[in-house]
């Protein structure tokens, strides 16, 4: 627990326990990142004497460290994989699943662009791996009406610009919008097997958020997504299309409070995963995670995310109280 | 002051210096037919930076005649030759003042165009400066940048001449090709000799031409001096008096003057007369001294 | 003089010419100058050889293919040739841009320009520009190439990416030409304006020729500093993921280049991706070499010349 | 001689040394050198004033606190201090190791070795070096410095990242120390020996001392460059998130450098990240600016001696 | 076949070559004292790359005299004087072969120190090479690595002595702290002189020593090696015939012989004698002819 009895220790306000050390290194998605960094700085202000490190290279790189015994903590924009899961267990390394706030993934067009909503199967017609070679709008119609979608695609040269793979959020984007139909897909023997958890492989990605929106703003035929926290810090400059999960469904807008009430179907859960031999031995690591769940709303909104309803916060503090083994997504 | 208008100081100069006394005595010597004025300098001040190198030398160079320069080292000799084909330009501190005219034209002109001056004013340089390239463009580099001749045959008659001229084609007409920078000492300057010559210039400037070489090869730069002086006009510097009571027609004694307040030296023309005149019956007690090795 | 006469005997001379005078600081400086020189050689050598062999596989099986395929996103089927194409197009653009305006500029500035406070003033901030970080000139790159200039450029393509990079190693180019062309001595000036030659002239035939192999030298840190290049070229758009196109020649293009996708392998599961990295690396070390042995050749031609 | 004797009057004269020969290919040539200049004195002018231009709220707004703050995700409470220790300490490393064994090297090399096949295939070498891109060098610091020698390192501190900038920029130094020794003319090592100095008293006292403008030129290029590079860092493993630490020598610790910063700085929202990315890339700006103002007293401290 | 063993060529030579004969005459003139032999060469060649530069020369250079050099333009005279102090190690291309002893001891041996030689065997180079650095360091320089002052007094001592003796030290006294680029020629000619006399050598090379000197100066020149030749040897290549006459006591005669074969030409020595001898009674018509000034 979060005791605070050594009130000599440090001149840090607040409860800290300015008598630890030791060392804690997080890394993993960027997404989650200003999320753990608002946590580490808060703790660091009370904790003088802990060295912590928080780093955003991306949820999959994140894994390969965290299984390496590199990190005690992997921030996760997605839950972890089975690869992932068999590479951590090959190496002896048992982890507690914490899920900490919600991120929406934005569909992204410039403001000029006329269109107001996409499906699910829109956004397969234009994005999946059957698209590969579009380059208007229009070259995707044939195959959004196949699909079942009545949307008419603007008569614009379709101008693609996405994260890469070793994003989180190209991961999200795929497992939720595209996984359904392209299985479907694979069934009706229209594409292979191996092309079902990918996009097309011929659009513009980039690891760099910036870089995608300011793509996305230079041309009216634009097309992209992003994690939502970036899309409101880029303001006007791009227009967020609505989204609805079935062709003529209802096209919801992205915002905290669709987010959270789970009404937005482009929205993901965003974890921790904590190193449970090292939260053991280590008192600065269990101090820490002990300390984030604690402050754990007001961090996540601070970064721009959607927080966990209360029933959530409490399966997860529970989840870190009773050190449960294991994930429970997937 | 001056009576004999080709030897004697100019009389427009501005300032009656005290120091003009000795050139006062340039009159006397055995009149000679006058010949056209070539260069005529009056009242040429030379300075690097706040230094002053040479001050008020007023002269006339005369066509198809060698003009010696004698004096102490350091005294501003190679200075002078210089300012004749505006070479000074080049060094950043330089600055002259006074007037030099170049057949009537004033060389330092804003519209004079330098590059013209020394493609008609020739140097040879007091410390040998070959190109690090061949012996052959060495000497057909002029002629080319002066379009005399675009190469082959006549470009190869032009270097065989000046090689000749300058008294080294038998030591090198082998080794055309090799670099002149594997010369002997002697051997590199009358390369620079023979890449003066192959551009066919109109006066030529020598800086020491035969400081570094033996009598025979000196006899021969001399033999061609006197050769060429019928076309060309030429000047030389020299410390062997032998050498410029033998080549020279006229001569011109400097000498550095100790300025009183500063510490500094600055050179000055002593004399200047026909070479017999300067040699025989010289008019300052300086030159005598000088020309005759009485030193100090 | 104030010694006393030498009593020179065969054993006084002998004793004295084959004495060494106590050079330890020579001597010592002269292994520390060798071991600089084997630190050097040695993390050649272990850089070459981790690479050859972490990228052996990839080298002895598939090398042909390798080269000539496309970036796929699995790792037994990917290639580079994209990423050739790019680093060869940036180069051409560095050698076709940069060493032309970059000479141009140092003899400009070291033959033509007047020593006065504004060329000073001009050399302090091409020796600045030299240290601009390479993420800068990207962002700058980004700026006004990519975004700015697109309808020249059409955008994020190989020929921003190329302006780019010759715009960062512009400086340099500069610098070490203008410390090539100050090292001609004077006297080579001063025979070539005896001749009455043009500075032009002087400039052409004798100034250049003799500061060719230092130029050189430049030249080749310059392109092989572009060649190498990831951070700002990722900044400009180098696309990091599968992409059609980046054929030999599409300048207006999406690009990709060897340096950057060495940077993106690297960041892919070692286990898998491992072996392209090193073999990319190794295709842009054999890159490196043909250039640099191109201009040692020509350097050589030109020192015998001197 | 062949040409027919000249009949020189005042007015031949005149008309044929005021005359210019059409010297049209240098007077192009000028101009063409001079946008040259002009076109590298622009990129400077509109690379300083678009990031003074958007950084200018965090510079005059919270300057000192930029400078003296630790690294936050909140970007109006975010400061550089991490990065400006880690870029003062590399550049530490750099001076210390770099640039005395890349003098020692090029000095033994031009002075003393025997110009032997060997020494030719070392130059050769150090040649390729300097073409090896940065990311490679980052990969092989990540392997010896930061993992194989972690016990010395600490891991991948900021002395694994000094030594493995140091080993990137050595070739360089290497290569323009060189040049600078070969211009050196042999008459003054000559006058040298001629007195009876030993080599390394020749090299000391008139060889290096010639040589240094040149040396010093190259010794900022490589400076300059290490503190402006970024993708080695990274892969060597600079924190690029929040991290405590990175108090100016901590050599053994995590580090941050400014390049790096800038890089990390970029890829965040721009809207509320991109005051503080342009007010880093000014402050790294100024710290280049006064490396470079401090060679280039030295150098003309030098070249007035000369 | 050479009866006096003080300028003969050595008996044991290898090969009997017929260019030897001049060397022959060598045993006229008037006999002097026999002094110390310093410098002995035996057979020497010199070869610049494949280029046999100096072929077969033996000699015997005195202590406490002055032997003059002579001979026309790259027949070698340079290359030979580099052979004494070891400076042709420093030409990649260079090498000597034969031998060649200093005071009995071989020069060429693999235990010499180059450096004690040179330091021992002072040169002044035919192309002035001052430091690029203050008058003042350019003289204080050898005995700095010396080890004979530490600087201060002593130093400043050795520096005005020097330069006295080269003649230079009224010109520079008030600027011995300002570069020695900025002196003329022939300053700079001095200067070099005075930097090889501040090292107190036991051997002086002298290379052209006054090729830019005007008279004046090459009489102080002259007056300072008949000075201190009772304390040092001094080797003296010259192209003055009549300094050579003046100064030397002996003097070694050597043209260039051109190849039949390969047309190149090597350097050999002619005659070596008594400088009287050699000047009014030599044993070799080319060496009558040089000195006599009988060009061709
Ligand atoms: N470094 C060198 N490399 C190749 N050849 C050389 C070199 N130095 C001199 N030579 C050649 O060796 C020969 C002798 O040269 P050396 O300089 O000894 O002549 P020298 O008698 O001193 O002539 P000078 O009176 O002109 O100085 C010449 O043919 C010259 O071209
Ligand atoms: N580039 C220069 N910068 C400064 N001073 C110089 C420069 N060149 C020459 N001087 C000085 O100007 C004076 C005259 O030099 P100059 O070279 O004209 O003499 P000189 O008569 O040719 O001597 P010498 O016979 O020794 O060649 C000397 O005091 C010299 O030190
Ligand atoms: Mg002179
Ligand atoms: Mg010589």
């Amino acid at each position: 627990g979060d005791d605070n009895d050594d009130a000599g220790g440090g001149g840090g306000g607040g409860g800290g326990n300015g008598d630890l050390s030791g060392t804690v290194a997080v890394s993993g998605s960027s997404t989650v990142e200003p999320i753990s960094s608002a946590a580490a700085e808060a703790f660091a202000e009370e904790n003088e004497g802990v060295d912590i490190s928080v780093e955003g290279p991306g949820t999959g790189d994140g894994f390969e460290a965290f299984c390496a015994g590199e990190t005690d903590i992997s921030d996760a924009s997605r839950p972890i994989d089975e690869e992932e899961v068999a590479a951590c267990e090959k190496a002896g390394i048992e982890f507690i699943e914490l899920k900490v706030g919600f991120d929406g993934i934005a569909v992204l067009t410039s403001p000029d662009n006329p269109l107001e909503c996409l499906s699910f199967a829109d956004l397969y017609a234009l994005i999946g791996p059957e698209s590969q070679g579009f380059e208007q709008w229009t070259d995707a119609q044939e195959l959004a009406t196949e699909l079942g979608a009545d949307t008419e695609f603007p008569d614009l040269p379709l101008e693609l610009t996405g994260p890469g793979e070793e994003s989180g959020t190209y991961d999200s984007f795929i497992e939720i919008a595209l996984a359904d139909i392209a299985e479907k897909r694979v069934e009706e023997g229209k594409i292979k097997e191996d092309q079902a958890e990918t996009t097309r492989p011929d659009y513009n990605s980039s690891p760099n958020d910036n870089t995608i929106i300011s793509n996305i703003e230079g041309s009216e035929g634009s097309l992209g997504w992003v994690g939502f926290s970036f899309a409101e810090a880029a303001g006007d400059s791009v227009k967020a299309v609505a989204v609805s999960e079935e062709p003529g469904g209802e096209c919801v807008e992205a915002s905290a409070e669709t987010i959270s009430d789970g009404s937005y179907p482009l929205s993901r859960s965003l974890y921790i995963y904590v190193n449970k031999a090292k939260a053991e031995e280590n008192k600065a690591l269990s101090a820490f995670v002990d300390f984030y769940l604690e402050g754990l709303t007001e961090f996540v909104e601070g970064g721009g995310y959607v927080a966990l309803p209360e029933d959530q916060v409490s399966e997860t503090t529970s989840a870190w109280e009773d050190k449960t083994v294991g994930t429970r997504e997937s | 002051m001056a009576p004999d208008p080709d030897t004697a100081v100019e009389t427009r100069r501005t300032e009656p210096a005290v120091d003009l006394a000795p050139q006062a005595g340039g009159h006397r010597g055995a009149p000679r037919p006058s010949k056209a004025v070539v260069f005529e300098t009056e009242a040429l001040n030379v300075y690097y930076g706040a230094f002053k190198a040479v001050r008020d030398v007023s002269l006339r160079v005369h066509e198809h005649e060698i003009t010696a320069f004698i004096g102490p080292s350091g005294c501003g000799k190679t200075t002078m030759l210089r300012c004749f084909n505006r070479m000074n330009d080049l060094i950043e501190t330089a600055r002259v003042e006074g007037t030099l005219s170049y057949h009537g034209v004033d060389l330092y002109d804003p519209g004079v165009n330098p590059v013209e001056v020394r493609r008609r004013v020739g140097m040879v340089f007091q410390k040998p400066n070959p190109f690090p390239k061949s012996i052959y463009e060495n000497v057909a580099y002029g002629p080319k940048v002066a379009r005399l001749a675009k190469g082959g045959t006549a470009m190869d008659e032009i270097v065989e001449r000046s090689l000749r001229q300058a008294a080294l084609w038998d030591e090198v007409k082998d080794r055309l090709k090799a670099s002149a920078m594997g010369l002997s000492g002697g051997q590199q300057q009358r390369l620079c000799i023979a890449r003066c010559l192959a551009v066919d210039p109109e006066v030529i400037l020598m800086d020491e031409p035969c400081s570094a070489l033996d009598p025979i090869a000196t006899g021969r730069i001399e033999d061609l001096m006197d050769e060429i002086k019928q076309q060309y006009t030429i000047i030389i510097v020299t410390h062997n008096m032998q050498q410029a009571a033998r080549v020279s027609d006229r001569t011109a004694f400097f000498t550095a003057e100790v300025n009183e307040t500063s510490d500094t030296r600055t050179g000055i023309l002593v004399e200047y007369d026909a070479t017999e005149t300067m040699f025989s019956n010289p008019g300052d007690e300086r030159t005598e001294n000088y020309v005759t090795g009485r030193f100090g | 003089m104030a010694v006393a006469p030498h009593a020179l005997t065969r054993e006084v001379v002998s004793a004295r010419i084959q004495g060494r005078r106590a050079d330890v600081g020579g001597t010592v400086f002269k292994y520390v100058l060798l071991s600089a020189l084997l630190v050097t050689i040695a993390v050649l050598v272990i850089l070459l050889y981790s690479q050859v062999d972490r990228g052996s596989e990839v080298l002895t099986g598939r090398l042909g293919d390798f080269i000539t395929s496309k970036y796929s996103s699995l790792p037994t089927r990917s290639g580079i040739i994209q990423g050739i194409n790019g680093t060869l197009t940036i180069a051409a653009f560095v050698i076709f841009i940069a060493v032309p305006l970059g000479v141009g500029a140092a003899v400009y500035l070291e033959e033509y320009a007047q020593k006065t406070r504004l060329t000073r003033f001009i050399d302090v901030n091409i020796r600045n520009l030299a240290g601009v970080p390479s993420v800068v000139y990207g962002i700058l790159g980004l700026a006004i190439f990519a975004r700015a200039l697109r309808n020249v450029t059409g955008g994020a393509s190989v020929m921003a990416a190329g302006i780019t990079l010759a715009v960062l190693v512009l400086p340099i180019v500069i610098i070490t030409s203008a410390e090539a062309i100050r090292a001609v001595p004077d006297s080579i000036r001063e025979a070539g304006f005896g001749v009455g030659a043009t500075r032009w002239e002087v400039t052409r035939s004798h100034v250049l020729p003799y500061a060719l192999p230092g130029i050189l030298t430049g030249t080749v840190l310059s392109v092989a500093r572009a060649l190498g290049e990831a951070a700002p070229l990722i900044v400009v758009g180098a696309k990091t993921g599968f992409f059609t196109g980046g054929d030999f020649g599409d300048l207006r293009d999406n690009f990709q280049a060897l340096p950057s996708q060495i940077y993106q392998f690297s960041r892919l599961p070692e286990s898998s991706w491992g072996g392209n990295t090193a073999a990319a690396i190794v295709v842009l070390l054999a890159i490196v070499l043909a250039v640099n042995s191109a201009a040692i050749l020509l350097r050589n031609r030109f020192e015998k010349k001197r």
